[in-house]
């Protein structure tokens, strides 16, 4: 079934406390080619049959309203993917 | 000037003068919140807590180990994701298999780093109702046969406080089913289970029995005044996680059950 | 610093403004008055620098200068006795008053809000709110043990409520539990005119010894001056994005955030490394950043020192490299703290931040030149006075009166009006209207919102929600410890500002009592409207006015407290709301007395007697009717109630003991029971026949000083004839009857525990999920 | 900079309480069309400089250690966006 993915990330003017954590943890293991760290949130809407116009509008609408809080994240992403 | 006692740090040790020797390490990680309480229980059990650094490289001459609650790295990428890395886990999880078989207990938080770390199988995830919960809870003790559980009969019902966000605990069906088989189901919850936990677990051990872990605080419930019955008064008593202090330091000194 | 590494401003320095006197600048986006640049100018003797112009603007904005109350808060300072000072170590004016609890132990807390934030985003407003009491708390040099929400929200049922009631929620938890703080108790209350304007505030306790009390000020010539924490980001500068404009270079200016993210570990780690650096003692003066940021640090840490600071701002460590000078001194992002540290302890200080790996920057250094000085990579971008900016803002006696509609207001009562048509008085009725009361909105059971804090972390919880007051161990030796409660009532207030000012202290003090504990101090934050409007500043003089008099009577000191003003939709001011929060001591808090009876056939008492009060209470508010006059203040009656209870748990004569406030007898009838799930008897006839009320009066009316207790069998004799030395009104109203499983009140229905149970636990769950 | 996208969702066999309670609320608001969401994080790591093969290994180990725990999640994408 396909699926739209929806990507959502911090504002990039906002503090992101959880890629702040990673970004402390990665040197401590190895990883040392990173100088910054962003988390966000991916979400995978299964549609059930075909992905039409208005269903690709509904998941932005539904990014824009539910899956993101528009104060302090961006949709940075929504696209279609078939499985 | 003098120095600020810090809270917990002031309480005289309990009776039985021949635990005082066993001493149980308790490790702090940044954003580790009950480590003042761990400690309070073993020295209300009897016993010498031993403060242990996250960064610290060796274990000292510690006979066990208490992982407390708290959100170490603020829990921030997964409970214990980050803290399952910190250089004394390393000697922690060495000295758990080694054939010594360091008992270490794992609390909520501590509990998540031993999944994290792998020395006790599946893992945390949100609570099904996606809300932290802090609730007096009822777990029955499954097997008494642990470091951390010998001062209880096996089907003992216990309260003890809980309160956690990352509670639900899963893990794949045949993994359930080798713990259910090995008798390695530790604690369960009775009467309600408060965050979605596969097969009602509360808390697990490893195959030996010296790891245990698990999601509720048997530390809040140490000290009569200050656990479930004065705090919300629905049964139990407040001292019903004494027992698992009581235990590993019995073992340790040789002492019988 | 070289220049290469800093970036290139259009930077105003302070001899480029000695050069321009007439260039504009942005005062009035930055929110000064004429008057206020005006003095600014004058203070200086030259027009300020785009960076003073920074600092001015925040330091004397009504939230840092409290220039609209000022004249009024004073009394706090003013109407207070010797006798109230001696327990006092700090008072009003540092980040947190500090009162003395004895054995070289002391105690000090605030309640501050964090309203605005928290209606734009529930979560993140609620949960900074937590963060910026907390670091009051830990710049006195104490460890928080303890934090409370009092909690004020819209229409139950109004679309936008769940919205506000889940996010503060969530954020008061997130943030404090994560702190290792226990929550010990708050308030909730709903009533549409908070629906666009909710009110969270938000209370922190800490405890230390004598000699830790740390102090806001910076002294010492050649001492240095840290920042430490998290970065500086744009935070809280939105509305001062006029200051980007002093940017010249190519990198344009990234956005500023619209709200502040809170990093409950980054501020966990920050007790826990200052609690480190107190015990090392290797700070000799500490200041939190709060509101105002570094412009607020700076100025208060040099003006209450004895000589100047002088500070290189390219050494602060940014989170977003745009930023402008000015930017940077207004900035509020959370988690930092500043401090002044000798030579000799620097290596020391270095040693904590790298052990629990805080970002710190040294910024300058303590000079005896009076002045507070801020280069930017060499260049003077402040050169002033810092008590200027810090102390001598503008203060405004505003005009205020008595409202016109007060009297008609206060005409209008309860009894006799179209919604007291049909008052219940059959025993069905009177069953309906009991369950009714503790399933309303306010009066239900909070465990909605209270199971999602923490109130075992820390192992001191000696008694929490749905207690009358939250009960914390200080000393794990003797058992020495504090109670604390906050109470206001928005309706009372509105009805009469100068007693419900006096009627929420009387609660709280009466809350604390009731626990056992002796009443020691008080902190408030007074939430109203615009005090431009001269209705509501009558409302906050008479507030005050009132709550310094009540102080004075009850023999509790104000040590602190917080003004949020402005709280009002359009023109449409809040009820005003100022929340009262007391501290008390207890010596042993084994001694504390919960709220529920346990142990059959216990007698129980009501202490105190009852009048016809309804206007303002929740019956009348179930009833959509809101004027009259507010029940009666009478402090000589709660000071006597108040040692009644505390002789009484110190003695062992009470083993439960409830206070009466809202929703008067009924709901602590009903609360008492559920609190163990153990049912009672009782009979009002005496107390009717007594205080000639009817039974409905007897259960509804909300008069105060009043209680009910349970009393050991072994205990009645001892009790009554304390409450009779006393001259206190007692009457044996019943027994507590384990069995029976119900509250069994003579001439009402048999209320099953199970149903008074499911009424009073199902509200929130049922609107909140 | 270049940055690394690290994608990481709950195992499929996994019940997601977040994704579960975002599908009970979508109808509510009218988004009909999706019969399930899964909830995942995204994590954007910031490369100072050239994003080589070196550094790519690192963020693929630093996915499947540090970032994802194999017992619940699976590392669904690793890739190199360009700002
Ligand atoms: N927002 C909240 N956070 C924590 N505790 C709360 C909150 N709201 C109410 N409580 C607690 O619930 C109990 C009942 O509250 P309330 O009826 O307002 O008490 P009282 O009438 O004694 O002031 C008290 O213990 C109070 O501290
Ligand atoms: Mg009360």
């Amino acid at each position: 079934m396909p699926r739209i993915v929806v990507d959502v990330m911090p504002k990039p003017e906002i503090l992101d406390p959880q890629g702040k954590a990673i970004v402390g943890a990665l040197p401590r293991l190895g990883f040392t080619g990173f100088s910054s760290v962003r988390q966000g949130k991916r979400f995978e809407l299964t549609v059930d049959g075909e992905v039409t116009d208005a269903i690709l509008a509904q998941a932005r609408e539904a990014a824009e309203t539910l899956l993101s809080n528009p104060v302090i994240e961006d949709v940075v992403n929504v696209e279609v993917v078939e499985a | 000037m003098t120095e600020l006692p810090l809270i917990g740090e002031a309480i005289a040790v309990a009776a039985e003068p021949r635990l005082a020797g066993a001493r149980i390490g308790v490790v702090t990680f940044p954003g580790t919140l009950d480590d003042r309480d761990a400690a309070r229980a073993v020295r209300l059990a009897g016993g010498t807590a031993v403060p242990l650094w996250h960064a610290d490289t060796t274990l000292g001459d510690v006979d066990a180990v208490v992982i407390p609650g708290g959100f170490s790295y603020g829990d921030y990428l997964r409970a214990g994701a980050i803290a399952r890395f910190a250089p004394l886990m390393s000697k922690i999880i060495d000295a758990a298999n080694s054939d010594a078989k360091l008992p270490v207990l794992g609390i909520c938080n501590g509990f998540q780093i031993l999944t994290e770390s792998h020395l006790l199988p599946g893992s945390m995830i949100k609570n099904d109702h996606l809300k932290f919960m802090c609730r007096d809870q009822v777990l029955r003790v499954e097997n008494s046969n642990t470091a951390w559980t010998l001062d209880y009969e096996a089907g003992q019902e216990i309260t003890v406080p809980l309160k956690n966000q990352d509670g639900q605990y899963i893990a794949e069906e045949k993994v359930l089913d080798g713990l259910e088989a090995e008798g390695r189901v530790v604690f369960r919850y009775v009467g309600f289970n408060p965050n979605g936990s596969r097969r009602d677990i509360a808390g697990i051990s490893n195959a030996a029995g010296n790891v245990v872990g698990l999601m509720p605080h048997p530390e809040h419930a140490v000290e009569v005044g200050f656990g479930p019955e004065s705090l919300d008064g629905i049964g139990g008593t407040d001292t019903d996680g004494l027992g698992f202090f009581t235990s590993v330091l019995n073992k340790i000194v040789g002492g019988a059950k | 610093m070289t220049t290469e590494t800093t970036k290139k401003f259009n930077i105003d320095t302070v001899e480029n403004a000695a050069k321009t006197p007439d260039t504009e600048l942005p005062w009035a986006e930055l929110g000064l008055k004429q008057n206020e640049f005006d003095e600014v100018v004058k203070v200086l003797g030259r027009r300020p620098t785009g960076a003073e112009l920074a600092m001015y603007s925040v330091m004397w904005s009504e939230h840092c200068s409290y220039k609209s109350s000022k004249n009024h808060l004073r009394q706090f300072g003013q109407k207070v006795t010797e006798e109230m000072k001696k327990d006092m170590l700090v008072g009003i004016g540092e980040n947190a008053g500090v009162t003395n609890l004895g054995d070289g132990w002391a105690v000090t807390f605030k309640i501050e809000s964090h309203n605005s934030p928290s209606f734009v985003e529930p979560y993140q407003g609620a949960a900074t709110g937590i963060g910026g009491i907390v670091r009051d708390i830990i710049s006195m040099g104490a460890r928080p043990v303890a934090v409370m929400d009092p909690l004020r929200f819209g229409a139950i049922d109004h679309p936008d409520t769940a919205r506000v009631m889940h996010g503060a929620v969530a954020g008061i938890g997130g943030y404090g539990n994560s702190l290792g703080l226990p929550n010990i108790g708050g308030e909730m209350v709903f009533d549409s005119v908070y629906q666009g304007n909710p009110l969270v505030n938000a209370l922190a306790v800490g405890v230390m010894r004598h000699e830790d009390i740390r102090l806001a000020n910076a002294s010492g010539k050649g001492n240095k001056v840290v920042l430490f924490g998290a970065r500086t980001g744009g935070d809280g500068i939105g509305g001062a994005s006029v200051l980007a404009s002093e940017s010249f270079d190519d990198t344009k200016p990234s956005k500023r955030p619209a709200v502040q993210v809170g990093d409950p570990f980054a501020e966990k780690v920050l007790i826990e490394c200052c609690l480190e650096l107190f015990k090392g003692s290797l700070v000799e003066g500490i200041q939190d950043l709060g509101a105002a940021g570094i412009s607020c640090a700076t100025s208060e840490l040099a003006s209450n020192g004895d000589g100047g600071m002088q500070v290189e701002l390219t050494s602060v460590l940014l989170r977003d490299p745009t930023l402008t000078p000015g930017e940077i001194l207004m900035s509020e992002s959370q988690e930092r703290m500043m401090a002044v540290v000798t030579p000799e302890n620097i290596e020391a200080f270095e040693a904590v931040m790298e052990k629990w790996a805080v970002e710190y920057s040294w910024l300058g250094e303590v000079t005896d030149t009076g002045r507070l000085i801020i280069t930017w990579d060499g260049e003077v971008i402040v050169d002033v006075d810092p008590r200027t900016v810090a102390h001598d803002g503008p203060v405004y006696d505003r005009p205020y009166a008595r409202p016109e509609w007060q009297d008609a207001v206060q005409a209008d009562t309860f009894t006799g009006s179209v919604q007291d048509a049909g008052r219940p008085s059959s025993p069905a009725s009177l069953a309906a209207a009991v369950t009714e009361l503790v399933a309303s909105p306010n009066m239900c059971s909070k465990a909605w919102i209270t199971n999602q804090y923490d109130r075992y972390v820390g192992g001191n919880t000696a008694m929490a929600f749905p207690d009358d007051a939250g009960v914390v161990r200080v000393d794990e030796e003797s058992g020495l410890g504090v109670a604390l409660a906050t109470d206001a009532n928005g309706r009372y207030t509105y009805l009469d500002p100068y007693h419900g000012a006096q009627l929420a202290l009387a609660e709280a003090y009466r809350n604390v009592a009731t626990s056992g504990a002796v009443p020691m101090a008080v902190s408030d934050c007074l939430n109203f409207g615009s005090p431009e409007d001269p209705d509501v500043m009558w409302q906050l003089a008479e507030a005050i006015r009132g709550l310094s008099d009540a102080c004075m009577e009850l023999g509790v000191p104000v040590t602190g407290g917080n003004v949020s003003l402005y709280n009002q939709t359009g023109t449409t001011p809040i009820h005003p709301s100022p929340v009262v929060a007391v501290l008390g001591k207890l010596d042993d808090v084994a001694r504390r007395t919960p709220s529920g009876w346990r142990e059959d056939g216990q007698a129980i008492y009501l202490l105190g007697t009852t009048a016809a009060e309804l206007d303002g209470s929740e019956w009348a508010n179930m009833r959509g009717h809101l004027g009259g006059q507010p029940p009666k203040v009478d402090l000589a009656t709660e000071r006597a109630l108040g040692e009644i209870l505390i002789n009484a748990s110190r003695d062992g004569m009470v083993d439960s003991a409830h206070d009466l406030s809202e929703g008067g007898l009924a709901a602590a009838l009903v609360e008492s029971s559920l609190r163990y799930g153990v049912g009672a008897r009782i009979a009002l006839q005496d107390v009717m026949d007594r205080d000639g009320v009817d039974l409905f009066t007897a259960l509804f009316s909300e008069t105060q000083g009043r209680a009910i207790v349970g009393v050991p069998r072994s205990e009645e004799v001892r009790f009554t004839d304390m409450c009779t030395a006393r001259g206190f009104a007692h009457a044996r109203i019943g027994v507590v009857d384990a069995a029976s499983g119900a509250l069994e009140i003579n001439g009402v229905d048999s209320l099953s525990l199970d149903a008074l149970r499911e009424a009073h636990e199902g509200t929130l769950p049922k609107y909140f999920g």
